[in-house]
C-alpha cells in the first residue's frame, strides 16, 4: 500500500512543478477565439433546452464554429457549477464569456469572483444576493439581467383570477422552493388573492418544477376538493402542463384555467387551445444567448468595456411578456435566429431593460 | 479454489442447518404472520384516511388512486422476480429514463419524422429489456454482485438518456395514443387496466412456469439449484431481463399519459418499488413472497402518498418514511435467520 | 441387462494433504442393498460424491450397467440413474413437496415452460406412494418435519426410475445420523421396500443398522477398501475390527509415562444440554489434562465443544472455567477468558488465508504486540519468529501468504494463534489432525503433548480412534448427544473396539 | 488471491488521462487547473476515504451522500448560532448515524447495502423536509472557512482531505482496528473464530464513515457557502467510482486508502475533463457507470463469494 502513496504524492508534486502561468486578460480577442459557455442546472426540461438552443442560436448568427461553445450542466450541485467554471477557465480564460443560470445565490458571488481572479467574463440571470451589484468594481461581471419574478407572478395570477371571473377556490405547484424567483412568483400570487378576496387558496403543494410529480397531486386534489376547484396556479409551465394532463384525464382540460411561468414552446401551443390561459415568459432563447451577444460585443469591442456603462446598464430587469390568447398566436412558433437579430446587434442589447434590477 | 468453497459453504451451511433443525415450526408461524400483516396495513390506512376525510373515499380519488398505482404496479412487478432471486436492481430510474426517451423519439412527436403508434411502445420496452437484460449479463457472466451492477446501469441508462434527450424532450403528438392512455372505460383508468394484466400475467409467470418457479429455487438456495441441474444463469438473466422490461413498459406508459419524453420520468420510482416489494413480504434475501404480495406493498405506498397529500403532509417526508418503512420490513422479515457465526457483508 | 448395476474401479482422489481415496473399486448388482461403513474420514462420503458425480476422482473410472459415466458429471450421473440422499438435506424449504421431488427434471409436467400442477403433484404423489408415505404433494415442504422430509429426500431420488430404464442406483449417505429412533426405523423400512425397484448403497455408522439393510458390505479404512462381506455371515464384532484394521494393537500408544500431573479443574460442564443436539453433558477438563471426546457425525461433541468456546448459541446448564460460571455470549468472550479454539474447517475458520503468517500469529492477541494504540511490528516479527522456532513452522518468511503453507505447518500457525500470549487456560482441539500426512502428524502430535505438560487443559476431537486413543488421558464416549461411556486417565487405556461399542 | 488489477495500473492510467487531457488542452496540465483539480477533488476524496473503510470490510456504505447533504443543511442551519460548537455537534450526530446503521447491519444481520440504501432513503429525505432550500451561510462561515484558502498554492480543503486519508492510512496500517478491518474483509469466520469483535469492528467502521460523511459536508458549505438537501447527491458514485479504480476490491479485504487518493484524482480528472475538453455533459454518468462496472468486474475476488446474489 504504502509505495501506491508515495506515488501519489511524487505524482501530485510532478503535476505542480509542471504548472506554467496563464496569460492574463486582453481588452478585445480575435472573434474566432472567443469561447462561450452557457451554464445551467439541467437539461431534461424544456426551458433549459431553449436557453441551449438560444445560445447555439446566436453563435450560427455570427458565423462562428459550433467548438467554440461549451454546454455545462451542474445538476443542481452548485460546488460543481463553479467547479466546471473554474476548470474550462485554465486556458484563454480573457476571451471566455459565461452566461449563467445560478444554481443559487451563493453560487453567483462565487462566479463573479472567479471571473474577476481570472478574467473571464460573466454575464448572470435571474437574481442575485442582495446588494451584491457589477457596478461594484466586479469589472467582468459585465451584466445582470434580472427577472421580475414578482410581476410574472402577479401578470398570470391575474389573468388567472380575471378567467375564474373573480372568485373561486384555486390550488398553487410550488416550485423547488430553492430559489428566490420561485418565492417572488408565489408572493405575486398572494398579493393578487389579497387584492381580490374572492379568490382563496385551497392548498398548495411543491412538485419540484416537474411535469410527472405535479400530475399526481392535481390529481389527489381534484378528488379533495371536486369542483371547489376553479383554477389552477403553477410556478413554471412544466408543472402547469402536468396539471393540463391531469385535468385531460378528469375530462377537464380547457374547463379549468391553468397558468403557468416561462413560456415554453408546450404551455404556449396549450395557452393556444385554451388549455392554459396564460404563461409569463421571459424568453428563454434570449436569456440563453444575451449574455453570448454582450460578450462578444464587449470583446470585440464594439462596446466599450463594462466598467465605462452605466449602472443600469449593468443591473436591469428583463421585459417579460405575458402571453394569453390575445397575443399568443405571435409567440406559437419558434424564432428564427432573424427575430433577434434586433436584441443581439451590440447597440440594441439593452433593448429589453424594463428598469434597474433590485 | 473449489477445494475451500467446499470447506466454506460447510462451514457456514452446519450452524444453520442445526437451526432449521428446531425453528421449522416457528418460523411457519411467523411467515403466516408476516404474510397478512401487509394486508391488513392497507385496510386500516384506507380507514384511516377516510374517516379523516371522507372524500378520500369518493370515486373520485378511487379512481386517482388507481392511476396513480399503475406504473408503480408494473414496476414492482418486474423487481419482484429479481428479488425473489436474491438479486436486486438499482437501475429503475435512469433505464425508464432511456425508455421514455426512445418511446417518445419513436412514436409521433415534435423532434423526428417518426410515427410508428404501438410500435415505438413496444420498442421503448424493448431498450427496457435489453438493459435489464445487460444487468443479468453483468450479473451471470462477470459475476458482479447485482447492487454494484445495477447501480452503474443506472448511471449508464440515465446518462443515455441525457444524451438522447440533448435539451429537447421530445413531445408526444399521437393524440390517439395520448387520450388512450389518459381514458378510462367505465372509470377504471387504462393504464390501471394494463398494470392490472401485467401483475396477472406476473403471477400466471410466477406461479405457472419454469421461470417463475425456478425463480424460488434461485432464491432459497443456488447450490441446490445447480445440483438439480437448473439453468441457474439463464433464469437470473430472465428475471434481471423481465424487470427490464417492466421498467420500459412503465416509461412508456407514463411518457404518453404526460406527452413528453423525459429522463427524468422514473424520479424517485427504484425506492418506491423496492419499498413496495419488501413491504409486501419479499424478503431481500430472495425465495419468499411473490407479485400478489408486492402488488399489495404498491397499493399501500399508493395510498399512503395520497393521504399524505389528502392531510397535507409535505411530499419530502415520504422518502424519508419509505426509508424507514424497508429497514424495518427488513428486519422484520430475517430477524429470525440471525446466528452468531452468521457471515453478512 | 448386466448383473452389475454400478461398478467403479481404481478410483483415487487426494485433497490437500490426505489421501481421500486410494485405488477404491466396488461394484453393486441390480436390487441389491451395499452397505458401506468406515471410520470418519475413511472415505466413505467421498466415494458416494465420486459415485454421484459431485466430485471428479483424480483417477478411476464409472460404470453403469456397463456404460461409461463421465466422471465429475453429476448430471451425467443422474441421467444414467444415480440418486444420492445427502446428510444435510437438498430440499428447498420455500416450494412445494411435488416441486422438491421433480426439481430439474419435471418431465412432461412442464411443457413450454409451463406447469401442469395436476400432472406434477400427481406424478410426485407416484414416488411418494412408492414409499407408502402420505404427505400431501402440494404442501409446502418448509412445514415438514425433518423426517417427512427425509422421506420426501427418499421419494426424490426415487423419481430418477422413471426417467432411466431399468432400476436406479440410490446412494444413501447415513441417512438415519439425525433421526430419533422410530424415524430411523420408518427409513429403514422405506430401505428395505426400496429393494424391489432400485440398487442401493446404504452409509450408516450404526452397525446394526447396515447388518440389518445390507446384502453386501463393504468395509473401508483410510480410503481404502480393505474387506468385502456377505451381511448374512457376518456380525457386528467382525466388521468393527475390520473397519479398525491393524490399528487394534496400540504402537501409537505413548511411552508407559502415566505424566498427568492432574491440576486444578480448568473447565468443568454442569448438565450442558441444547435441543436437538445434545443432552445433559457433564464433565470437567484439568490442567495438563487431554480431554477426548469420541463420536460419530452427529453424536454432538462438535456442538458441545462449539458451546464452550461460545460459538453456539446458549442451550441450558452451567459452563465453569476455573470454577467461575461463565456465560460467553460469543468467541471474543471465550478467547479473553483464555479458552483457545482450533477449527476443523482450518482454511476458513483457522485462518485467514490471504493474510501473512505473522498476521495470522497475532491476530486472536495483536493487544501483546501494540505500543498504546499502534502496533509495534518490530516487536511483533520477533515474537512470531520465536513461536516459528518453537512449533518448528516451515515457512519461507513470516510475511508468507498463510494460505501457502503445508496443511501441518498451517496448523502449527493456527496452535501459535492461541500460544502467542499469555498461556491459554483451556484449548479446544477440534480435528487437529485433519487432513495432514503422516509426519505432519506426528509433529502437531508432539506439539499438542507439551502443551499439556505446560497445564493447559485441553479438550479433543480427533478424526480416528486410533489418534483419540493415542493423544488423549482421559476419553469420553457420545452417542446421539449423550455421553455413553467415560474412559479415565491411568486406568488402563480402553481398545478401538471398546469405545466403538459406545459409539454405535 | 491478491486484487486482480496489478498494483500500479491505477496510477499509471492516471498518468495516461492527465497527459492525454493535456495533449488536447495544454493548459489543463497548469498550476492554476491543477489546483481546481485539487480543490474539486476534496469532498470526492473525504466521502471515498469513508467508502474505502467500508468496502475493506467487504462492505458498503450507499448513505455516505445522503448523509453529507444533510450535514451540510444542519451546518447551514446550525453554524450562524453556535460557531465551531455547531460544527462538533454536527460531526457528532453523523457519527452517531453512521454508528447506528453499522449496529443495525451487525445486530440484525443484514447486508450492508440494505441497510444503508435505507438510510440513504432517509437521510435524504429528513435532510428535504428539514430545508428544501440552499441556506447561505454568513454569519459562523469562518468556522469551516478556512478550507477555501490555499497553503502553499495547494487549496486548504484539499491539504485537510489528504490530510485526513494520510491519518486514516495510518490508522489502518498501524492500528489493531486496522489489522482486524482487513482481517474482516478477508475472512470473517476466521477473525471470529480467533475472538475478534467483528461486530464492534464493524459498528466503528460503519461511524468512521459517518465521520467523514460529516466532515465533506463542511467541507461543501466551506466551499459553497450555503448547505443544500441534495448538496452532496451527485457525489455518491463518484466516491464508489474512485474507490474500485483505485484497485480496492468490492469483495474486501484488498486495496486500500492509497489506492483510492489515485481513484479519486482519476475520478476527478474525469469530471474536470469532460468540461474542458467541452464533452457533452450527457457522457458524464456514462462515464462513471462504465468505469464503475468495469473495476469491480477487474478488481472483485470472485473465490470470496460462493454465489453472486
Amino acid at each position: 500500500m504504502k509505495n501506491y502513496n508515495a506515488g501519489a504524492f511524487i505524482l501530485a508534486a510532478g503535476i505542480l512543478a509542471a504548472g506554467t502561468q496563464m496569460a492574463s486578460a486582453a481588452a478585445t480577442c480575435d472573434k474566432q477565439n472567443i469561447r462561450f459557455v452557457n451554464s445551467m442546472r439541467e437539461i431534461s426540461q424544456p426551458y433549459h433546452g431553449d436557453l441551449d438552443k438560444g445560445g447555439r442560436l446566436f453563435l450560427e448568427s455570427v458565423g462562428l464554429r459550433d467548438k467554440q461553445y461549451v454546454l455545462q450542466l451542474n445538476q443542481g450541485d452548485s460546488d460543481k457549477q463553479v467547479s466546471l467554471m473554474r476548470a474550462v477557465l485554465a486556458s484563454n480564460p480573457g476571451c471566455t464569456v459565461f452566461n449563467v443560470e445560478p444554481n443559487n445565490l451563493p453560487a453567483v458571488q462565487l462566479m463573479v469572483q472567479t471571473a474577476n481572479e481570472t478574467g473571464a467574463w460573466i454575464v448572470t440571470h435571474w437574481s442575485h444576493p442582495d446588494g451584491f451589484f457589477p457596478y461594484q468594481g466586479n469589472d467582468h461581471w459585465i451584466a445582470h439581467i434580472g427577472v421580475n419574478s414578482l410581476d410574472a407572478g402577479i401578470s398570470v395570477s391575474d389573468n388567472l383570477i380575471k378567467a375564474m371571473g373573480g372568485h373561486g377556490g384555486i390550488v398553487a405547484l410550488q416550485g423547488i422552493l430553492d430559489n428566490k424567483p420561485a418565492q417572488l412568483r408565489f408572493t405575486g400570487l398572494q398579493q393578487e388573492l389579497a387584492k381580490n378576496t374572492g379568490v382563496t387558496l385551497l392548498d398548495q403543494q411543491t412538485a419540484n418544477w416537474d411535469r410527472s410529480q405535479a400530475f399526481p397531486i392535481v390529481q389527489s386534489w381534484l378528488a379533495k376538493y371536486g369542483d371547489k376547484i376553479k383554477g389552477i396556479w403553477a410556478a413554471n409551465d412544466d408543472m402547469a402542463l402536468g396539471a393540463v394532463e391531469a385535468l385531460r384525464a378528469a375530462g377537464l382540460a380547457g374547463k379549468i384555467p391553468v397558468v403557468g411561468v416561462d413560456g415554453i414552446p408546450e404551455a404556449i401551443q396549450a395557452v393556444k387551445k385554451g388549455e392554459m390561459v396564460a404563461t409569463s415568459s421571459s424568453d428563454a432563447y434570449y436569456q440563453g444567448s444575451i449574455g453570448f451577444a454582450m460578450g462578444y460585443c464587449v470583446l470585440t469591442g464594439q462596446v466599450p468595456e463594462p466598467a465605462k456603462w452605466t449602472n443600469e446598464q449593468r443591473n436591469f430587469n428583463l421585459r417579460l411578456i405575458t402571453i394569453n390568447k390575445d397575443n399568443v398566436d405571435q409567440y406559437l412558433n419558434p424564432p428564427p435566429a432573424s427575430a433577434y437579430a434586433g436584441d443581439w446587434a451590440c447597440d440594441k442589447i439593452w433593448a429589453r431593460d424594463t428598469g434597474p434590477a433590485d | 479454489m473449489t477445494e475451500i468453497d467446499r470447506e466454506r459453504t460447510d462451514a457456514l451451511t452446519r450452524p444453520k442447518l442445526a437451526f432449521f433443525g428446531r425453528d421449522v415450526g416457528a418460523a411457519e408461524i411467523r411467515r403466516h404472520l408476516l404474510a397478512w400483516a401487509p394486508a391488513v396495513a392497507l385496510v386500516v390506512l384506507c380507514v384511516g384516511f377516510a374517516i379523516g376525510d371522507p372524500q378520500f373515499a369518493s370515486t373520485t380519488n378511487l379512481r386517482a388512486l388507481a392511476s396513480q398505482a399503475a406504473v408503480p404496479l408494473i414496476l414492482a412487478t418486474g423487481m419482484t422476480f429479481i428479488i425473489l432471486q436474491g438479486s436486486i436492481d438499482l437501475s429503475v430510474e435512469g433505464v425508464m429514463g432511456a425508455s421514455s426517451l426512445a418511446f417518445a423519439l419513436l412514436i409521433h412527436n415534435s423532434r423526428t419524422g417518426l410515427d410508428l403508434g404501438i410500435v415505438a411502445l413496444i420498442g421503448g420496452t424493448l431498450l427496457g429489456a435489453c438493459f435489464g437484460a445487460a444487468n443479468g449479463i453483468l450479473v451471470t457472466r462477470l459475476k458482479i454482485p447485482s447492487f454494484m451492477a445495477t447501480l452503474g446501469m443506472w448511471s449508464i441508462s440515465g446518462g443515455i438518456a441525457m444524451l438522447i434527450s440533448g435539451g429537447q424532450p421530445p413531445q408526444i403528438r399521437d393524440m390517439a395514443m395520448r387520450m388512450w392512455a389518459l381514458g378510462d372505460i367505465i372509470g377504471v383508468p387504462h393504464l390501471t387496466m394494463v398494470a392490472v394484466i401485467f401483475v396477472a400475467i406476473g403471477y400466471v409467470l410466477q406461479s405457472y412456469t419454469r421461470f417463475g418457479r425456478y425463480s424460488y429455487v434461485v432464491g432459497g438456495s443456488e447450490e441446490i439449484a445447480l445440483l438439480s441441474g437448473v439453468a441457474v444463469n439463464r433464469h437470473k438473466i430472465l428475471a434481471f431481463t423481465f424487470g427490464g422490461l417492466a421498467a420500459g413498459l412503465a416509461a412508456a406508459l407514463e411518457s404518453s399519459r404526460l406527452g413528453l419524453g423525459h429522463t427524468e420520468i422514473g424520479a424517485d420510482q427504484m425506492f418506491l418499488t423496492l419499498t413496495a416489494v419488501v413491504i409486501g413480504g419479499t424478503s431481500l434475501s430472495g425465495g419468499r413472497g411473490g407479485v400478489i404480495q408486492s402488488a399489495i406493498g404498491v397499493l399501500i405506498l399508493t395510498v399512503l402518498a395520497n393521504g399524505m397529500i389528502f392531510v397535507g403532509v409535505t411530499p419530502y417526508l415520504q422518502k424519508a418514511v419509505q426509508g424507514l418503512i424497508v429497514l424495518i420490513a427488513v428486519v422484520a422479515a430475517t430477524w429470525h435467520l440471525r446466528h452468531r457465526l452468521r457471515v453478512v457483508k | 441387462m448386466s448383473d452389475v448395476a454400478i461398478s467403479v474401479a481404481g478410483l483415487s482422489k487426494r485433497y490437500p494433504g490426505i489421501q481421500a481415496l486410494d485405488d477404491v473399486s466396488l461394484d453393486v448388482r441390480p436390487y441389491e442393498v451395499v452397505g458401506l461403513i468406515g471410520e470418519n474420514g475413511s472415505g466413505k462420503s467421498t466415494l458416494l460424491k465420486i459415485m454421484a458425480g459431485l466430485v471428479k476422482p483424480d483417477d478411476g473410472k464409472i460404470l453403469v450397467r456397463d456404460r461409461p459415466v463421465m466422471p465429475g458429471d453429476f448430471l451425467a450421473a443422474a441421467r444414467a440413474g444415480v440418486g444420492m440422499v445427502f446428510q444435510e438435506q437438498s430440499l428447498l424449504l420455500n416450494i412445494t413437496v411435488a416441486e422438491n421431488i421433480l426439481l430439474g427434471c419435471e418431465g412432461d409436467a412442464v411443457r413450454f415452460g409451463l406447469y401442469d400442477w395436476k400432472k406434477l403433484n400427481s406424478l410426485a404423489r407416484r414416488q411418494l406412494d412408492k414409499l407408502g408415505c402420505d404427505i400431501p404433494s402440494d404442501a409446502n415442504t418448509g412445514s415438514l418435519s425433518f423426517a417427512q422430509r427425509q422421506m420426501v429426500e427418499l421419494a426424490k431420488v426415487l423419481a430418477i426410475e422413471d426417467r432411466i430404464e431399468g432400476a436406479p442406483i440410490i446412494l444413501l449417505d447415513e441417512p438415519t445420523s439425525v433421526l430419533d429412533a422410530e424415524e430411523i426405523d420408518t427409513v429403514l423400512t422405506q430401505v428395505e421396500r426400496l429393494r424391489q425397484r432400485a440398487s442401493i448403497v446404504f452409509v450408516s455408522h450404526r452397525l446394526d443398522e447396515v447388518l440389518r439393510v445390507s446384502d453386501r458390505i463393504y468395509v473401508m479404512t483410510n480410503g481404502r477398501c480393505v474387506a468385502e462381506r456377505d451381511a448374512k455371515h457376518a456380525n457386528v464384532a467382525e466388521l468393527q475390527r475390520l473397519m479398525l484394521g491393524q490399528q487394534l494393537t496400540d504402537e501409537y500408544r505413548r511411552e508407559g509415562e502415566s505424566h498427568v500431573r492432574v491440576g486444578q479443574v480448568r473447565l468443568s460442564l454442569r448438565n450442558l444440554s441444547s435441543p436437538s443436539r445434545y443432552e445433559g453433558i457433564s464433565f470437567d477438563v484439568r490442567a495438563g489434562e487431554i480431554v477426548g471426546l469420541a463420536g460419530v457425525e452427529g453424536s454432538g461433541r462438535e456442538a458441545v465443544c462449539r458451546a464452550v468456546f461460545g460459538a453456539d448459541g446458549p442451550g441450558s446448564g452451567e459452563i465453569l472455567i476455573d470454577g467461575r460460571e461463565i456465560r460467553v455470549s460469543g468467541p471474543a468472550e471465550a478467547v479473553d477468558l483464555g479458552v483457545g479454539y482450533v477449527p476443523s474447517e482450518r482454511r476458513v475458520e483457522g485462518l485467514v488465508t490471504s493474510m501473512s503468517v505473522r498476521e495470522n500469529m497475532t491476530l486472536a492477541h495483536i493487544d501483546v504486540v501494540g505500543r498504546g494504540p499502534l502496533l509495534d511490528f518490530g516487536r511483533e516479527r520477533s515474537m512470531v519468529t520465536k513461536w516459528i522456532d518453537r512449533l518448528r513452522v516451515r515457512t519461507p518468511s513470516v510475511d508468507t501468504l498463510a494460505g501457502q503453507l503445508s496443511g501441518g505447518n498451517q496448523q502449527k500457525v493456527v496452535l501459535a494463534k492461541w500460544l502467542i500470549a499469555e498461556r491459554p487456560r483451556l484449548l479446544i482441539l477440534d480435528h487437529p489432525l485433519r487432513g495432514l500426512d503422516v509426519g505432519a502428524k506426528a509433529e502437531i502430535f508432539a506439539r499438542v503433548r507439551e502443551l499439556a505438560r505446560d497445564g493447559i487443559g485441553i479438550l479433543l476431537i480427533a478424526d480416528t480412534l486410533e489418534e483419540l486413543i493415542a493423544l488423549s488421558d482421559t476419553i469420553l464416549v457420545m452417542r446421539d448427544g449423550a455421553i455413553t461411556a467415560r474412559f479415565d486417565a491411568g486406568a488402563p487405556p480402553p481398545t478401538s473396539l471398546e469405545i466403538l461399542e459406545h459409539m454405535i | 488471491m491478491r486484487a486482480a488489477l496489478p498494483a500500479l495500473a491505477p496510477s499509471v492510467v492516471l498518468a495516461a488521462l492527465l497527459l492525454g487531457i493535456g495533449v488536447f488542452e495544454p493548459s489543463f496540465l497548469s498550476a492554476y487547473s491543477l489546483r481546481v483539480l485539487m480543490g474539486e477533488s476534496s469532498p470526492i476524496l473525504l466521502l471515498a476515504v469513508a467508502q474505502t473503510t467500508v468496502i475493506m470490510l467487504g462492505g458498503i456504505d450507499l448513505s455516505v451522500a445522503a448523509v453529507t447533504s444533510l450535514a451540510s443543511v444542519l451546518l447551514a442551519l446550525i453554524l450562524p448560532g453556535f460557531g465551531v460548537w455547531g460544527l462538533a455537534l454536527v460531526l457528532l450526530l453523523t457519527t452517531a448515524i453512521g454508528a447506528l446503521q453499522g449496529y443495525i447491519h451487525v445486530i440484525a444481520q443484514l447486508p450492508s447495502f440494505v441497510v444503508t440504501l435505507a438510510g440513504m432513503g432517509l437521510w435524504a429525505g429528513i435532510a428535504l423536509s428539514i430545508a428544501q432550500t440552499t441556506i447561505p451561510v454568513t454569519r459562523g462561515y469562518s468556522v469551516v472557512g478556512w478550507m477555501q484558502g490555499s497553503l502553499l498554492g495547494i487549496p486548504t480543503s484539499f491539504v485537510f482531505a489528504a490530510g485526513v486519508a494520510l491519518l486514516i492510512w495510518l490508522a489502518l496500517r498501524q492500528s489493531a482496528l486496522g489489522r482486524y478491518v482487513q482481517a474482516i474483509g478477508l475472512g470473517e469466520t476466521a477473525a471470529l473464530f480467533s475472538g475478534v469483535r467483528v461486530d464492534r469492528v464493524k459498528i466503528a467502521t460503519f461511524a468512521l464513515s459517518g465521520l467523514l460523511a460529516g466532515a465533506t459536508g463542511a467541507a461543501l458549505v466551506a466551499r459553497t457557502y450555503s448547505g443544500n438537501p441534495s448538496a452532496a447527491n451527485s457525489l455518491l458514485l463518484p466516491s464508489i467510482a474512485a474507490v474500485v479504480v483505485g484497485g480496492t476490491a468490492i469483495t474486501g479485504g484488498f486495496g486500500g486508502i492509497g489506492r483510492t487518493i489515485i481513484g479519486v484524482l482519476i475520478i476527478s480528472v474525469l469530471r474536470v475533463g469532460i468540461a474542458i475538453v467541452g464533452i457533452d455533459p450527457g457522457y458524464e454518468p456514462l462515464a462513471y457507470g462504465l468505469v464503475v462496472i468495469c473495476a469491480v468486474a477487474l478488481t472483485m475476488d470472485r473465490t470470496r463469494i460462493a454465489v453472486v446474489k
